[in-house]
């Protein structure tokens, strides 16, 4: 698209994207992912997995992620998917997955409504059990649980056994990095 | 309490909203004759049972269905949770 | 001072000595001592006053069930009244001080309470301070109040932090006694994953504090080994230090771990405590029993301890209560202690109930000197420091009941057992089922994890028991020691005595909820644990009664105390809830600009500018320029709500008051959006952005509860129409441009052509700005000014505010808070939060033709009651001082002039009030009776609170551009 | 005159020099009759109130209450204590200051010392907009003939200095404050009306479950219970909480849900707080105690349920509200719990209403306001009972308000029980 002249920030606040490191964890706030919600029209399901398949996109079950480059997505509600791509190349989320659906499924552009807070490193059960009501120890890498956190909503994706990604409001990032930033530091 | 959600499996009941009598799904047709009385049945009766209740929760922090959860006001036991959409649609309701 | 009363064994490290003060004097004691029996070893029986008589108080326990040695322990922010010396670990540096006394421990004025107590019987006061009758409120009831309490908090912010979390477990055992470390072999060794918590630092349970061996090993080697198994497993989770507090719904336990009491300060980031919250698919109730006392005169005197504790002492602790020990009991529990006493070169006496031999008296002021027996008809006095009391030992049922079900009296122990099933899921063993022996403890405990494994599906490891003691448990209930004139002790810490029972039985308070609330039995800090059946059974014997006739105690959650700050955890101060940012936030902080909560969000109320200095200039300014030239106004807030799919027009039909199904592609409309019952819900544009596709927006407040609503329309209510929703409030960065050079400072940023040609009022369209970047603009006007929102991906909210400045400085534009928005759509006569309260109709808002009546829309039906359509009902009005000097006050009240102040007078109330610079005065909205038909009368708006009225004159609510003429220029 | 006399110091004093030897019991336990003039269902503080002033005030007489279990074990004996007449409609604020008025008189009433406590109540302001809603509550509080005061921030850093007044999320703007409102000891209250009562002749059955209710031809004929059929020229129900439970009887539904409110209790502490206050920016209120104990409540834990008890998001809702307004909380110990079940109507206010059976009164709907309306709810459901007409300051406590549109939404939330 055109070269307009705004710049952008991160969702907390920063020209750059944030990144801390407390003892064996690391927060790092992601911004190179695109996103746009992705709901199958009445009855149109079907339309909509085979639409998915031929485009490489893949639609996890309920309560789960799935990864198939250059896109990812992961449940949201019956019928209805967040779908995760490139921000370089899907920056317009919603035209980019248009012509993949058609009027088979409603798009909706996502990118800046949630800010992504990966935390990565060892011993990430010990300090989600401080943070949130997701049995991490247990979860299957892939788990997509959207659930409370410091009485924010958050949806939390085991991507791996090191990597998780929280993902919360953007007009709370300050106060969702503060939750996990202070849990990590009664912990470790 | 854990509402055992029938797409993703037990979840705590601090997720969910709680709205009431699952007979709130039968709304009355606004056009119909008399609807103002079947309409004031419908909206502020209740038989608010000792025993067996089927009530609605939203799971607004979790994937956004709404449940018919069939508890015990007594205990609390719940032995029954099915989709909203899915009970609304048995009871013949559409558009 | 020396360790007096240490005597040799125990679990102490005595390598190692900790000092701490009492009351201003320095001890010593030693790691795995508590404060009491540090303070008992150096001879200090003497730790508290009780509630009521001031009685001079030592402990009688040596666990969490203590009512009398009660202290405040640590100093300035940190003081925790009523701790309980019996549970403090000691650490070195520790400081206590008493509480309840004046002006010492030893010499305590209040203790005249003790010599007037027949006059403070129990109810005495439902009796009298009558009289005169404004003197309770005066004199009587002050003084009570000067006495009550215990101990005091600091009145400073509690410095420590707490943590809440949660844990998933296949089996949570309660207590790592025997029969808790036994069901958490077993259930280990099985690989299913075990929470084993035990409220003490140690675990153990009795096994720490019995002379007896298990397996071969003493007792508490026995236990340090079972946890260095448990230890070794990754599928246990042993938590010491952690108290159950309450059994919840659905296999739900809620506990508390005292990470860092045992320090002196918590060490830095970490918590004090945490609230676990333990989701567990089977549970063990293996809390063990609590030993009961025997009421007989002066049973309270500091040295007479509960048998068992007196032995814990001495076996854990290597402590001596006194020299010379008699023993008081009515079962085998209490001899024992008889003979590890003794074993330990002790002088014993032995009474024994069963052999009809009791204790009648005892004497000595600050602790015990001697005690006064009877024995086959004669009576003895002997000289002795301390005495060891059993009445028998209670299962400690109280987590079993905190689902109300109700305990079981068993015989055989004279004592409420668990009642089966009380809480689904949760099975008791050992001491806390009543079953006393080590053995037995040890057969349940492992019996109640098999039954565990077989309900979740594995198979138990071969039983694999260690030989211990199966001793008998006789016991012969004995109760009170009858016939004395004196006083006898049932709850100590409240001062209950058998007196009070008794007066209660003839009162007619016999129920044991009666009991309970007319004496204060069991109401205390320790909540009767020692002291509630004991009371129970002097009732049943008054009423002639069996126990389980007269009733059970039930107790409820939490188990022990539980610090607030705990409850709470992180959710305090700035953080009680979180905030919510707006896209221009980092913007308006340079600016300066004043904040104001709005739910979760922080936005700009006003952004001084250099030389204002109160807040009217600040807000007038923005308002003016706004109306003059341009003003810009960041409204990301308001709800947004994206509704797709071919049924979205059909949809938005039922769930808005007024149709939208109808509305043409690239254009916007208000909707009213009702409640089932007729009232206004909330309000908002939404725009039809293509075909199938809409955004609704929602006023802030009710963003989130729209959307549960919309929800809710869609699956139980028209679960066949094709219609998705999704918000997009975040997703977008939303600002107001208003005023007479709206567009031409927009069509500098707007790359297409936004003339009222191309984008009349109430069109929207998908456009770009500065130079590409996908944009969205809506011509809709809260203000009455040309009026446009534009919104871009929030990312570039901070970019857009900036740019939007800059372009608009050739046009003097201003950036205006939620003041000036306020004050234009009261200009406007727009309804916002204060007229959109959750009791008003349409009707009252003048809005009552949006509401049609030809489709069945949400509320349309039940808003059509006579009640809710009174002719003589509130409608909306505006409202102007006929002294435009005057100031008006929201909430003031409509009278008639010269009518009188009262209910039957009162015509209405004004909603909202500004200042309006564009009229020069105080302009408000209200509701007014008949509104509609008072058009240009004078009334009074009475704000009595303040003693001031106003001349008012009624106006139509639409102060400024009745004709809309600029919003459409 | 049954019971046991008068209660007086001077009776105290001589009590207690010889021995407490004299004190008869607070109430008889009679056998039921075969039949009464008037049975009250439900030996709570509404009930027992009822009986009280049937006798007192109207003069009526065969009267009795059946309690199912024991007297004052319902809502009157599990909640906050607090009494207070700060409400904004016309259909409540008259009867809730005839409540108040009626407390400030109880104890002189009743011969029995419920220690009405008038040390104040303030409703915490944190937005302006709940300034221009208190403002206009408490004018209508004062047209009402109650007693109101705005106080600003400082007024209220004044009274409690510990506030959050440094560091608060939603910083304290003001209150409204009610210098009547107060606290009572509530179980008092019960066996004050009991005691009352019972020496007026009214018969006070506990233990004693009503399993049905008769009628013939639309009349109704008398109850049947644990111990029997007694029959009644007329039947009172008061058993909030467990109405729509009674009225099933009658084949009735009622505009009403039944929910737990649970309370809480802190260990003693020496004098914190003298009045009453209630967090505008969270749930939670408190007061002080006459032994020490800060006694506090949040919201309701808000699903229908009979089970006298909640669970713990409430219980931390309720102690993070207390934390974030009153930091020095942190280490004090909430010592016990409990739960109450309350009867939430569809507009958060009661029902003082006969029913379309001849003889068959109706008192409940009290959500969680029941304990200070127990004096008036007493009052004007005797007043119903005795004269067939509803009590002046009750005129719009009917069933048919809702068919009418007439509903007295204190909180503006419409027909969900369990936000009001």
């Amino acid at each position: 698209m055109a070269e307009h002249r705004l710049k952008p920030l991160c969702p907390l606040g920063g020209t750059s994207p944030a990144r801390a490191s407390i003892g064996p964890v690391t927060l790092t706030e992601v911004v190179d992912v695109a996103l746009a919600s992705v709901s199958a029209r009445l009855g149109r399901t079907a339309e909509v997995a085979a639409s998915a398949a031929a485009a490489g996109i893949p639609l996890p079950g309920p309560g789960r992620f799935e990864a198939r480059a250059p896109f990812a997505a992961f449940w949201l509600s019956p019928e209805s998917w967040m779908v995760e791509a490139p921000f370089a190349t899907h920056e317009d989320s919603r035209a980019a997955l248009l012509p993949v659906f058609g009027d088979a499924a409603s798009i909706t552009e996502q990118t800046d409504a949630w800010v992504r807070i990966d935390v990565t490193g060892e011993g990430l059960p010990a300090l989600f059990e401080r943070l949130c009501n997701v049995d991490l120890a247990t979860a299957p890498e892939g788990a997509a649980t959207r659930t409370i956190l410091e009485h924010m909503g958050v949806y939390v994706v085991k991507r791996g056994a090191a990597q998780v990604s929280v993902i919360g409001a953007r007009s709370s990032a300050a106060a969702l990095w503060h939750a996990l930033e202070t849990a990590a530091h009664s912990v470790f | 309490m854990i509402i055992n959600h029938p797409i993703l499996g037990p979840r705590d009941s601090q997720e969910f909203v709680y709205l009431g009598d699952a007979a709130l799904i039968d709304r009355p047709d606004g056009l119909a004759e008399g609807a103002l009385d079947t309409f004031h049945d419908y909206l502020y009766l209740r038989d608010n049972p000792a025993g067996l209740h089927r009530e609605l929760w939203y799971h607004e922090q979790g994937d956004r269905s709404w449940l018919v959860v069939t508890r015990n006001t007594l205990t609390h036991e719940i032995t029954q949770v099915e989709l909203a959409r899915d009970v609304a649609r048995a009871r013949g309701r559409s558009k | 001072m020396t360790q007096s009363n240490r005597i040799p064994g125990g679990q102490i490290d005595r390598a190692r000595s900790l000092s701490f003060t009492f009351d201003g004097v320095t001890y010593q004691g030693h790691p795995g001592d508590t404060l009491a029996s540090a303070l008992l070893a150096n001879g200090q029986r003497l730790m508290g006053r009780s509630f009521k008589y001031h009685r001079p108080r030592g402990p009688i326990s040596a666990g969490s069930e203590e009512p009398n040695a009660l202290v405040e322990l640590r100093g300035g922010a940190r003081r925790e009244p009523n701790t309980r010396a019996t549970v403090v670990e000691l650490f070195d540096g520790l400081s206590a001080e008493s509480q309840n006394r004046w002006p010492s421990l030893k010499f305590d004025a209040m203790a005249v309470n003790d010599r007037l107590s027949n006059f403070f019987a129990a109810g005495f006061y439902y009796k009298t301070f009558m009289w005169p009758k404004a003197f309770w409120e005066k004199l009587y009831e002050p003084i009570i109040r000067r006495a009550a309490g215990l101990g005091s908090l600091s009145r400073e912010e509690d410095p420590d932090q707490y943590d809440k979390g949660f844990l998933h477990c296949d089996l949570l055992i309660i207590g790592a006694g025997p029969a808790g470390l036994m069901a958490a072999l077993t259930a280990g060794r099985a690989g299913a994953r075990v929470i084993l918590a035990d409220e003490d630092f140690r675990m153990g349970g009795r096994l720490n504090a019995e002379t007896h061996e298990v397996g071969g090993l003493a007792g508490a080697d026995w236990a340090a080994q079972a946890v260095a198994e448990l230890r070794s497993m990754a599928n246990v989770r042993l938590m010491p230090r952690t108290t159950i507090i309450g059994a919840m719904d659905h296999g739900i336990y809620a506990a508390v771990e005292r990470v860092s009491d045992h320090l002196p300060v918590p060490l830095p980031g970490k918590p004090r405590q945490i609230l676990w919250r333990i989701y567990s698919r089977r549970a063990i109730l293996a809390g063990g029993a609590t030993e009961r006392p025997i009421a007989f005169e002066n049973n309270d005197r500091p040295g007479i301890l509960l048998a068992g504790s007196l032995r814990a002492y001495a076996n854990r602790w290597g402590v001596a209560v006194g020299r010379r020990v008699a023993v008081f009991t009515n079962n085998d529990d209490g001899l024992r202690t008889a003979s590890d006493l003794k074993a330990k070169g002790l002088e014993v006496r032995v009474i024994d109930a069963r052999k009809g031999e009791e204790v009648v008296d005892t004497a000595g002021r600050l602790g015990l000197s001697s005690v006064t027996i009877r024995s086959g008809g004669r009576t003895e006095t002997f000289a002795c420091e301390a005495l060891a009391v059993s009445g028998g030992w209670n299962p400690n049922v109280n987590i079993a009941s905190h689902h109300r079900g109700r305990p079981v009296w068993n015989d055989a122990i004279a004592a409420f057992v668990p009642g089966q099933g009380d809480i689904p899921g949760l099975e008791a063993a050992g001491a806390a089922a009543g079953r006393f022996s080590t053995r037995a403890a040890l057969e349940t405990g492992a019996a109640a994890a098999e039954g565990a494994l077989a309900d979740l599906g594995r198979s138990a490891p071969a039983r694999d028991l260690p030989t211990a003691e199966d001793g008998p448990y006789a016991i012969t209930p004995k109760w009170y020691v009858g016939g004395g004139k004196g006083r006898a002790w049932i709850d100590q810490q409240n001062d209950v005595t058998l007196k009070d029972v008794k007066l209660a039985h003839q009162e007619n308070y016999t129920s044991v909820e009666h009991l309970k609330r007319y004496t204060t039995l069991g109401m205390a800090t320790d909540q009767g644990k020692t002291g509630n059946v004991l009371g129970l059974a002097v009732m049943a014997s008054l009423t002639g009664k069996s126990i389980p006739q007269t009733g059970t105690t039930v107790y409820r959650p939490p188990y022990t105390p539980v610090a607030m700050g705990t409850l709470a955890g992180r959710s305090r101060g700035q953080e009680f809830k979180p905030k919510r940012l707006t896209p221009s936030h980092k913007w308006a902080s340079e600016q300066g600009a004043v904040f104001v909560e709005v739910g979760q969000w922080l936005r700009a109320q006003w952004l001084p500018r250099a030389g204002e200095t109160q807040w009217r200039e600040s807000v007038d300014r923005e308002v003016l320029a706004t109306r003059k030239s341009v003003g810009i106004c960041d409204v990301t807030t308001l709800g947004k709500i994206d509704i797709q799919g071919t049924d979205a027009g059909a949809f938005l039909d039922k769930v808005y008051a007024n149709t939208f199904s109808t509305l043409a592609v690239g254009k916007c409309r208000y909707g009213l959006m009702l409640r089932e019952d007729g009232i206004v819900y909330d309000d908002g544009t939404t725009a039809r952005l293509g075909q199938n596709e809409y955004v609704m927006t929602t006023t802030t407040a009710n963003a989130v509860l729209v959307f549960r609503n919309l929800e809710y329309a869609r699956q139980c209510l028209y679960p066949d129409m094709d219609v998705q929703l999704i918000s997009t409030t975040e997703a977008w960065a939303q600002f107001s441009v208003a005023g007479p050079n709206a567009r031409k400072l927009l069509q500098k940023l707007v790359d297409q052509d936004i003339s009222d040609a191309e984008l009349p009022y109430m069109g929207c369209r998908e456009i770009t700005v500065c130079g590409g970047l996908r944009a969205r603009i809506f011509r809709i006007s809260f203000s009455g000014e040309l009026a446009y929102e534009i919104a871009v991906p929030t990312r570039y909210g901070d970019a857009l505010i900036r740019e939007l400045v800059e372009q608009g400085r050739e046009f003097d534009a201003v950036v205006y808070g939620t003041e000036a928005l306020g004050v234009m759509r009261v200009e406007k006569g727009h309804v916002a939060g204060n007229e959109l309260n959750g009791q008003s109709t349409a009707l009252n808002m003048g809005l009552g033709k949006m509401v049609s009546k030809k489709k069945d829309s949400i509320g349309m039906v039940l808003s059509q009651r006579e009640g809710m359509n009174d002719p003589n009902g509130y409608r909306l009005v505006g409202v102007k001082p006929v002294d435009p000097a005057q100031k008006l006050t929201a909430g003031s009240h409509f009278l008639e002039k010269g009518a009188a102040p009262v209910i039957a007078n009162d015509l209405g109330w004004l909603t909202s009030v500004v200042y309006s610079p564009h009229l020069g005065c105080s302009i408000a909205l209200g509701y007014l009776k008949k509104g509609d038909e008072r058009r240009g009368q004078r009334l009074r708006a009475a704000n009595l609170l303040a003693g001031a009225e106003v001349e008012v004159e009624i106006v139509s609510p639409h102060f400024f551009d009745p004709e809309g003429e600029r919003l459409r220029g | 005159m049954f019971g046991t006399g008068r209660y007086s110091g001077w009776r105290v004093v001589k009590e207690a020099l010889t021995g407490h030897k004299g004190w008869g019991p607070a109430w008889r336990d009679p056998e039921p009759q075969a039949s009464y003039d008037y049975i009250i269902i439900g030996g709570g503080g509404h009930g027992l109130a009822t009986a009280y002033y049937l006798a007192k005030e109207f003069r009526q007489a065969r009267i009795a209450v059946l309690e199912k279990g024991y007297l004052g074990g319902g809502n009157v004996g599990r909640n906050t204590t607090i009494i207070r007449s700060n409400y904004l409609l016309d259909g409540n604020e008259p009867f809730y200051e005839f409540s108040l008025k009626l407390w400030e008189g109880l104890e002189q009433d009743f011969n029995f010392n419920a220690m009405v406590s008038q040390r104040g109540i303030i409703n915490l302001i944190h937005t302006d907009a709940q300034r221009d809603a208190f403002t206009r509550r408490g004018n209508a509080m004062i047209l009402n003939g109650a007693d109101a005061e705005l106080l600003d921030r400082e007024q209220v850093r004044a009274m409690y200095p510990f506030l959050n007044f440094n560091n608060a999320r939603f910083p304290i703007k003001g209150a409204l404050m009610q210098r009547r409102g107060g606290t009572v000891r509530h179980d008092a209250v019960a066996w004050g009306y009991a005691r009352g009562a019972d020496s007026r002749g009214v018969d006070l059955i506990q233990n004693c479950e009503v399993t049905g209710i008769r009628t013939e031809q639309g009349r109704v004929t008398g109850v049947d219970t644990t111990r029997g059929f007694i029959g009644a020229k007329k039947v009172g129900v008061a058993v909030a909480g467990n109405s729509s439970r009674v009225m099933a009887h009658v084949g009735m539904r009622l505009p009403m849900e039944s929910h737990v409110l649970q309370a809480f209790v802190s260990e003693g502490l020496k004098p914190l707080i003298d009045g009453v206050m209630t967090y505008g920016a969270g749930h939670f209120y408190v007061s002080q105690s006459d032994k020490g104990g800060l006694v506090f409540g949040g919201d309701i834990d808000g699903y229908n349920t009979y089970a006298q008890r909640g669970n713990m998001p409430v219980v931390e809702d309720v102690a993070e509200g207390g934390m974030s307004l009153i930091p020095m909380i942190g280490r004090a110990r909430l010592l016990r719990s409990w739960g109450g079940i309350m009867d939430m109507s569809m507009d958060g206010s009661p029902i003082i209403d006969k029913t379309d059976i001849e003889g068959l009164y109706f008192n409940g709907g009290w959500c969680y306001g029941g304990f200070k309306a127990t004096p008036a709810s007493g009052w004007c459901f005797a007043h119903l009972l005795a004269t067939d007409r509803p009590h002046e300051t009750a005129t719009a406590y009917r069933f048919d308000r809702f068919r009418k549109g007439l509903m007295i939404d204190e909180k503006g939330q419409g027909a969900q029980p369990n936000l009001h």
